[in-house]
């Protein structure tokens, strides 16, 4: 779960972090009275759980009040790679000196905790990965003993840090490092981190990303979810239990388990069609589980065609079967259904389904062929 | 043969107890495991049914450790549990630990994994299907009835995708040494390379298929593993080559950011290591049958 | 460092473990109040820095104020073990069920702390040890992942604790590792730890041993410092940055290295004297420091004879002899010392040593020897 | 010979421009070893003298690893920096650590005498004089005049004590291949044990001088450790035969509490496994000498 910059500033604050966190604002309006309290000069930033907002005209500088709410004006709204800018973060201008990269993120094939930091602030942080790799200072924090001092010296000698400021970082990477395990978070990250003109030490942008399966002893970061970025359909398949990402294709799929959901996708794409979704139904789900899928795929009218592919394990193909069955009873649609459920109750299944006017294949080629054959047929691009 | 189980493991059951605990177990005991125990704390001493019977119930690993010379244990408890579990099997002596949990904290497991691999342990997991020997013993939840004792050394971190495979070798009669689901989190107590070390050292494995999918960069660890390290041939697949950037796809750990973890990368090194690499799951099956010669 | 039992119990309070505290008192009057305040009855009891107290006679029940003012005045000035009473604590009394033992300690050859837990509370756990082993559970917590909710179950399953009192005592034990770990603590223990005839939980007596090398960083503790069992001479030489302990015997000693010392001690002993201290003067001690710890040894009556054993290193020869010559110069003493001096500048310090009317030896048994022999002469027992 | 440590160590000091680490490391390249780096933070680069002129300084000990080599690291810091510094020179890739240092908190080396002893890194300390290996290297304050290479491994807990044997020794004409000095306080790197495995696995010492004290323990899981894997002959000695009970005796570890670790039962743990044991530290070189057949 990404933070907006304003949650992540706000965790910041909460951990010591230096900040100079502005207000929120969802209108024009809200973002001129915003400036005239915290005193221009002020910064309008568009808040999307997305990169390159900067580039995107989603960051700009305002004089006046009235500036401020002409710079919101022309922010809210803005679509900044599939996000659309709801809300702006008022902000104070601050006079910057220098920028520097610090980020806690999660090495999973070290299994730690990594912090890198780099003088190089204020740059998309991957760029200088590549273009200037030695840039980038890194420490790993072995769990068994946590950051320690040394770590924060090798830390600010890498990156070449005037001495005076040693302490001041020293201090916020603890900070930074307590939010990261207080927040249960696989990332935190300050980008930029500057040294203002007059000598001050200030996280100036901020991203977290909270690691969704400890959302539940997070209660105050879950309770502040943002989920407007979700489609209805992702929305409802959350609701009902279900994972679900929203794609573009023509071709609905319902799979039990995640890797074989992604396989049929692929064999969807290999045969020429395109996976309108992915949908995990996950283990052991009954009828009604897949009979609220078959009703979130269908209501995207891209759907051409539908292909169920269910290995039976956990999963009992007569539920699966039933599901089916209700569905169609239940829905009034004219898209076709490949349906291949095999393992546990498949032969169940075959009886229950006898009746239905449905399409098969015994291998997931087979059913994703024809699939990708039927949503050709009824005018799949 | 077994890399990790086998027909003399001793299996206990931690949350035996609980809906899906009891499930898997009784799986377990029909598929010929010798489960010796199962612990659930404040269920000490109690009498188990059915597929159970038997089974004596302990309140905590140790005392079961200690009565049953349990030395695998395959864990079931909730995820907030998770963590507790693992360690309290670790600290008992238990040398080969499975969890099946799904949604276990990360910070959790950074904890747990380098506390037990420190120690020389096998944790396999979490949200992991388990691994199963077939004819000698399954740890977990994938299906017997798929399964048949064979050349062929299974390793995944996906499940139903891993059963598809599994299935597909048996109906054309390859059997299998070993399949190990590794699990689809970030954070894991074993990769691929381990696994792989594993059955380049069993002789009974003559072929290794390997099922990867998005996210991470340990499918690329593991073909520099195959390059430098392993001789019998290996095959392997991909999952999520049409999933988009910056999604989580259903598993923790599928999930393409940063541009890193793409399914293209993953398979352009498999390749570069001479790995062959099938381009949809039933090609997994032809593949290993043409490479063994049947 | 030890506190006081009310000293520990504070500190578990502080934790938010379950305790009873009363007041402390230093005369029957103050007790006498105490026990009006608290509500009797009351337990009035001893606070020394030693076991065995309840066996001496240094715990007594009071139904009134004035019974309360009575025991006060029977406990207060007790001997017990050598350490003399000169504080007790009035505690609520309280109807005890059952009673429990718990503590937390460094095990040393484990390099871990050891969690132990009985359910024959009240008595001394040594004794347990050696008769009922069994009794005890034990579970040692890895730094790397410290206490784990499993290890308490095992301590409460292993004691046989009933299920309902499960939570509370996970709770306290969870309390009292965090006492363990904030206070540098080397011992932590309750004991007994009871469960009254309501069903409540206490902490009714309380050992915490706070590890001396912490002090730096456990300043509330440290500020508590109790020092009344420590000797003028103890006193003095800890002023003085001496590690030096009171003993009975007539041969005072002069040691460089804590090792060393003891086997200075040990040798006089074999030839059949006493030691009257254990005295480290530590590593690169200068003259000064050499004198002031002559004064301590030779303003102990007892003393009849000196040895002074010095193996040069960092420690040098030649200020030690200065030490000599300035304490022979400015103390009256007719107290004869036995010098050996090898090492570093131990020529040096023969020339400084030349004019002194002093005993030698080559070996540390030679100089023991001459030292016990002097001392003897001088009617040592 | 060696055990930890030999002439072709490089040794680098933490705390190099302190008082006693500057004093001391004089000492240690006077009598030979060769010190590649020095570390102190914030003073990376500057130029030392005296005895040190030469010595590169950095600011931290991943650079000096990276830049020098350094493979043994000797640790002068304060107290409250011992347990950061141990733990800087260990992920830096140090092999051997010793720590000087004394009065650091038992819990920081709880913390991380466990850290590094499962990484497999040697940790000698803290609270102890260190090694040396007459002819090859000294690390640590151990002076090197009353050393002589020769057959007798000496292990310790003491240090002044331990000045008093090698003298003895030395004086007899009888040399040492390494003395270690192990440290007085309650939680150390490493025990008698290790050392006694390293110097049993030594060709080139012919008997081992183990001197303990009162305190702990370890001296009888010594004494078990003879018994059971030691064949070379042992001269053992105790001191604080006099010390009384709740008394810390200078060093941290030294202390009989709750009529534990008393002298009287060490010394019975020794010589029930066989280990001749010294009535004083006179005897030891007599005993040594007898036993070596001078």
């Amino acid at each position: 779960m990404d933070l907006f910059e304003y949650q992540a500033k706000r965790l910041f604050g909460a951990h010591g972090i230096p900040v100079k966190l502005g207000e929120v604002a969802r209108t024009p309006d809200e973002a001129r009275a915003a400036a005239e309290r915290i005193g221009c000069p002020v910064v309008v930033k568009a808040q999307v759980l997305t990169g390159g907002r900067g580039k995107a005209g989603g960051v700009k500088l305002a004089a006046t009040p009235d500036d401020a709410a002409e710079k919101a004006r022309t922010i809210l709204g803005l679509d900044i790679k599939g996000h659309t800018v709801k809300l702006v973060l008022v902000d104070p201008a601050v006079d910057i000196a220098t920028e520097i990269y610090v980020a806690i993120t999660l090495d999973r094939a070290a299994r730690r905790a990594l912090i890198m930091a780099s003088a190089e602030g204020g740059m998309d942080i991957e760029q200088v990965a590549v273009e200037k790799p030695e840039a980038i200072v890194r420490v790993h924090i072995d769990p068994a003993v946590g950051l320690q001092p040394y770590q924060l010296r090798q830390l600010a000698f890498g990156i070449g840090l005037p001495a005076p400021h040693h302490a001041a970082f020293a201090d916020l990477v603890t900070r930074l490092h307590n939010v990261f395990e207080a927040a249960d978070a696989t990332l935190a990250e300050v980008n930029p981190l500057i040294l203002t003109t007059a000598g001050e030490m200030l996280a100036l942008d901020g991203k977290v990303t909270v690691d969704a399966s400890a959302l539940y002893r997070q209660g105050a970061l879950a309770a502040d979810r943002y989920d407007g970025d979700l489609t209805d359909a992702e929305r409802a398949a959350r609701d009902a239990g279900l994972n679900y990402v929203d794609l573009d294709g023509s071709i609905g799929c319902l799979v039990n388990g995640a890797g074989l959901a992604m396989a049929s996708m692929d064999v969807i794409k290999l045969f020429g069609g395109e996976p309108a979704n992915f949908l995990d139904i996950g283990g052991g789900a009954q009828a009604d589980k897949v009979e609220k899928a078959l009703r979130i795929i269908l209501a995207d009218a891209r759907v051409k065609a539908v292909l169920i592919n269910i290995f039976g394990g956990i999963t009992r193909g007569d539920e699966v079967a039933r599901g089916i069955v209700a569905a169609l009873g239940n829905i009034a649609t004219d898209v076709p259904f490949v349906v291949r459920i095999v393992g546990t109750n498949a032969e169940a299944a075959q009886t229950i389904l006898a009746d239905a006017k449905l399409h098969s294949g015994a291998t997931l080629a087979e059913a994703a062929q024809k699939a990708v054959q039927l949503a050709a047929e009824r005018g799949a691009a | 043969m077994s890399i990790y189980v086998d027909a003399s493991s001793r299996v206990l059951v931690q949350g035996i107890t609980g809906r899906e605990g009891a499930f898997h177990t009784g799986h377990m005991v029909k598929s010929g495991t010798n489960v010796v125990a199962g612990v659930t704390p404040g269920k000490g001493g109690q009498a188990l049914e059915g597929d159970l019977a038997g089974v004596p119930m302990f309140n905590t690993v140790r005392d079961a450790v200690k009565a049953t010379g349990a030395d695998v244990s395959c864990i079931f408890v909730p995820a907030k549990f998770a963590a507790d579990a693992v360690l309290e099997a670790a600290d008992a002596g238990i040398a080969v630990i499975v969890t099946i949990t799904e949604g276990v904290p990360v910070h959790d497991m950074i904890r747990v994994t380098n506390s037990v691999r420190s120690r020389g342990i096998t944790m396999i997991g979490p949200n992991c299907p388990g691994m199963i020997t077939p004819g000698g013993a399954k740890v977990g939840i994938i299906p017997a009835n798929i399964c048949t004792p064979g050349p062929v050394g299974v390793v995944s971190r996906s499940g139903t995708l891993t059963y598809e495979v599994l299935h597909a070798l048996t109906s054309r009669g390859i059997g299998q040494t070993t399949a190990v689901g590794i699990g689809g989190d970030p954070v894991q107590g074993t990769k691929f390379v381990d696994v792989l070390a594993r059955f380049q050292a069993d002789p009974a494995t003559e072929l290794i298929v390997m099922i990867g999918e998005i996210g991470g960069t340990d499918e690329e660890a593991a073909a520099a593993f195959v390059a430098a390290n392993v001789t019998k041939p290996v095959v392997g697949f991909i999952a999520g080559q049409t999933a988009p950037p910056g999604k989580t796809m259903g598993h923790a750990g599928a999930i393409i950011s940063g541009g890193k973890g793409t399914a293209a990368e993953k398979i352009r090194a498999l390749q570069a290591a001479g790995i062959a690499v099938a381009r949809h799951p039933d090609e997994i099956a032809e593949i290993v049958a043409g490479q063994l010669g049947r």
